[in-house]
């Protein structure tokens, strides 16, 4: 049932240390005011599963939050690599990454079946590849009908999913537009869930019938956060900062710079996460 | 005009493969720019899908990554990313996907997971993203990487999307029933699979490029076709269009625009 | 590919005797005028395939056109028997009616099986029911994780599936919105389509970014219906007829008022058939 | 105000077992007048699913149909049929699921299949649409029957939707979680089942109806609670949204409105 609070509030309540964390947003509002707020809290040990695990969480492995990373293309877009995630599980900097890695047709298939409330998803896929041999989540089923092998993967059902979101209404019903992701499944699959929004508004007014939309008893926390996806983008409201994303490259190059920008963009504005429900 | 790029050259002759009855699954880089320069010239009918769930659309600059704001604003519809794994690419909708690796081998298949032992990396790539069931679920698999030892290699360490496998029926053997890479557009040359030994073969090369530029950019002994040709240069209009194309996209992705 | 044609030359060159057919259309926009098309044009032995048969399939089954029913809950909604469907299976009237009996939950999951191309779909259900004694299409997959044991049931693949759409566009492309039922997943999972619109338009114009569009690659002929749908519906043309949905009871409950009424409503009336593509 | 009908009483009976904070699964017929006037009178802020895809639908008239117009122009957002059954029934997201039938045993098992051989039918009834799904996936099930000889039966030929089986423990062997039928609503009283037997026991005579009549009207021998109450008639309020409620559902379906 959706209860509007504060970044800071949501984050205390609903995430903790150890849980199985899915953020999401595909390049589309990503939530990085939530993943911010989870670094200054400073929580530890967490398990993170994101398709694309992008900035948000290179910043959150490289300040040291994950122990695991459940992902399916851990690039930074068009630029190169995420020099975090990298660091981490090439030299274990700050600490051990259990890696359990997937392809992204298996990814939102296992996203899909968790909101679907099944314990495992089927696909046609993984045949001639590597990666089956070094991940036993990567399984196989047989077709009562046919005979035919299918790949099989376990459900996702992260503790608590974190999305992003273009705005709720003053019941807590949360709307979604644009390129959508895997973000309604993630909640979906996820025991609990926190929402940031651009805005709260009084209704959603004219729609499409068929309009992407998360019933607010589908959906935990809602905390207004604008801009609360930037430099990702959210549909409407402001672009996808790719010089910033172009950026990245070299402040997260080293860890040195890296930590110095965590610590003057991140660490010390925690005020961010304090912008009270309207 | 200034002289024409290697770079520009692959992706000239990656747009000129497409039809416009195609229905492409588009990667970012030299795909996203090969796509649309097609789209922009001989082939307006094409259907550019971007595995962000964005079909049919038309962007005015290369978007960045696979899920920019232009995409969905010039999109037919954009579906979810379950959607379009599910009805689309594995649906089998798809005629042409598009590929690049860090490492092929002589048999195109493609490495972008891991250089060294998975579990003890020494440099560790990005990894599969949707490439794993691309390369099996397109009509046709178009590859695009420019050449170099380290990059075309006798043996993969990690095999991250299947090519022709180990040669003549590795697909059909894994029941597979798509065509696989049918070409490798590279800054050199064209490559493509030999009819009975499934091979990469050298089918055109590109203006200026020799077989001994190629061999020495490559760690397998190359083959090259018998009635090998020379790659058209670039049309006036060609490179007009994807130089305006690179233009657009670097003002609009400093923020310029 | 797309072509826009009349409903007759639809139907003529995509429905064939023997063929597996999905006519679908959840309540909302069911393609009652491509049914009566291919009524007049004298199919046989057609396996119809649909979630509730409607008075769509009570027609087409008391006028002779099908040898086998695929479906999920054949009642007359509201209203109650579909008595050309009774009359088929419980007297063999025209003639012998083989039935494939499913739950709607399955049928939704074969359909987006069908879509995805799978061979079958798995779901949580059929717990404690007798359907799967008398259904060998009913089977199970053990999860390879859990260990636990899900139904399973093929995928449905058509030879040729008809909808109604509110509009198509000069490309082709075609636009559903309400109630969309599992029309996109019957469209995705057949070999050929038809689809009937009520109109064709230059541009969609200003719509959602996450519009429910069938591009038109995916589609085979379309042609113009308007009222296509009727006594059935189209979201933003005209509403559910349910006056004749209960006048239906009494028409079709004999046989020869039910002929009669054929005869007068649909086989006199070939020429619904013949609106050209505008 | 006329007298209170038994299928008056029987909806305002189920209307009253709702909760605000209800999601609830409807039916066509009696469950979606008591839905509806849950909703318009002590729960406004139920939320309806039909399984049409149309979530949290206010309907100013009873839709005839479970995918009527009124439910998509008067929900938050409707959904394909697929996700419906996957992501909302099947995700385990509904409070309470309304059934009804056309025959129930005393373990609250409905068949609403076949009467008489299943391959040779007697009747054949509509068959199970949701019902198999919505039986075991719902928080919890209400049904609304109204009672006689041949709708309350000894034994089902055919178990369309699984009530509690053959008693204790019967959901907990097949793996069912959820409580099934907690309620069964008639025109004559309301059973519950037992919290030892799970058979289905009156607990509530509706004004007017006495034990004898409830023992006539069903197949088995019946059993009644100890404490058992009368159900409270329907109040002033009560009757008057329901009957302002047909009253408009009627003109609206003879095409009146």
């Amino acid at each position: 049932m959706a209860s509007f609070t504060t970044l800071r509030d949501a984050v205390a309540a609903h995430v903790r240390d150890g849980d199985v964390v899915a953020m999401e947003g595909f390049t589309h509002l990503i939530p990085f005011a939530a993943g911010h707020e989870i670094i200054r809290q400073g929580r530890r040990d967490l398990t993170l599963v994101r398709m694309t695990p992008d900035i948000i969480y290179d910043q959150m492995i490289g300040m040291g939050c994950a122990r695991k990373l459940v992902f399916s293309w851990g690039g930074n877009p068009g630029v190169g690599s995420l020099h975090r995630m990298r660091d981490a599980v090439e030299n274990q900097w700050p600490h051990r990454l259990d890696i359990e890695e997937h392809s992204h047709a298996a990814m939102a298939n296992a996203y899909e079946a968790g909101a679907a409330n099944l314990p495992f998803a089927v696909m046609r896929g993984y045949k001639g590849v590597t990666l089956p041999e070094v991940n036993p989540n990567i399984r196989s089923v047989t077709c009562p009908f046919t005979g035919e092998v299918l790949a099989a993967v376990p459900a996702v059902r992260p503790d608590v999913a974190v999305i992003h979101a273009l705005r709720a209404d003053r019941r807590g019903n949360v709307l979604i537009e644009g390129i959508t992701g895997v973000q309604k499944e993630a909640v979906l699959a996820a025991r609990r869930s926190i929402v940031t929004v651009e805005e709260i508004v009084e209704d959603f007014g004219p729609r499409s019938p068929n309009a992407v939309i998360l019933p607010h008893w589908t959906v935990g926390a809602i905390a207004v956060v604008p801009r609360g996806a930037h430099p990702s983008y959210a549909h409407g409201y402001y672009k996808r900062d790719n010089a910033f994303y172009q950026a990245w490259d070299a402040i997260a190059r080293e860890r040195d710079a890296f930590l110095a920008w965590m610590e003057e963009n991140v660490m010390k504005r925690a005020d961010l996460a304090l912008e009270p429900a309207r | 005009m200034n002289a024409v790029t290697p770079s520009e050259m692959m992706t000239i002759a990656a747009a000129r493969a497409l039809r416009s009855t195609d229905v492409c699954f588009v990667g970012i880089g030299a795909p996203s720019a090969a796509c649309n320069l097609a789209r922009l010239t001989h082939a307006p009918g094409i259907t550019l899908i971007y595995e962000s769930g964005t079909i049919d659309t038309r962007p005015d600059v290369l978007p960045l990554s696979i899920g920019d704001g232009e995409l969905c604003d010039t999109a037919l519809t954009t579906v979810s990313v379950p959607e379009m794994f599910r009805y689309w690419l594995q649906g089998g909708r798809i005629t042409v996907g598009f590929l690049g690796g860090a490492q092929i081998d002589r048999f195109a298949n493609l490495n972008t997971t891991v250089v060294g032992d998975y579990d003890k990396p020494k440099v560790r790539l990005p990894g599969g993203g949707g490439a794993p069931e691309i390369a099996i679920h397109c009509g046709e698999i178009f590859i695009t990487m420019q050449m170099g030892s380290r990059a075309f290699v006798e043996t993969l360490p990690f095999i991250t999307s299947l090519g022709h496998g180990t040669g003549p029926g590795s697909r059909e053997r894994l029941g597979v029933t798509t065509k696989g890479p049918t070409r490798v557009i590279t800054d050199l040359c064209v490559m493509e699979p030999d009819a009975h030994t499934c091979e990469l073969t050298v089918t055109s090369l590109h203006p200026g490029a020799t077989r001994e530029a190629v061999q020495g950019a490559c760690g397998w002994p190359v083959r090259f076709a018998a009635d090998i040709a020379e790659t058209p240069a670039p049309t006036a209009e060609e490179l007009t269009v994807l130089r305006d194309l690179h233009a657009r996209t670097r003002r609009a992705h400093s923020g310029e625009v």
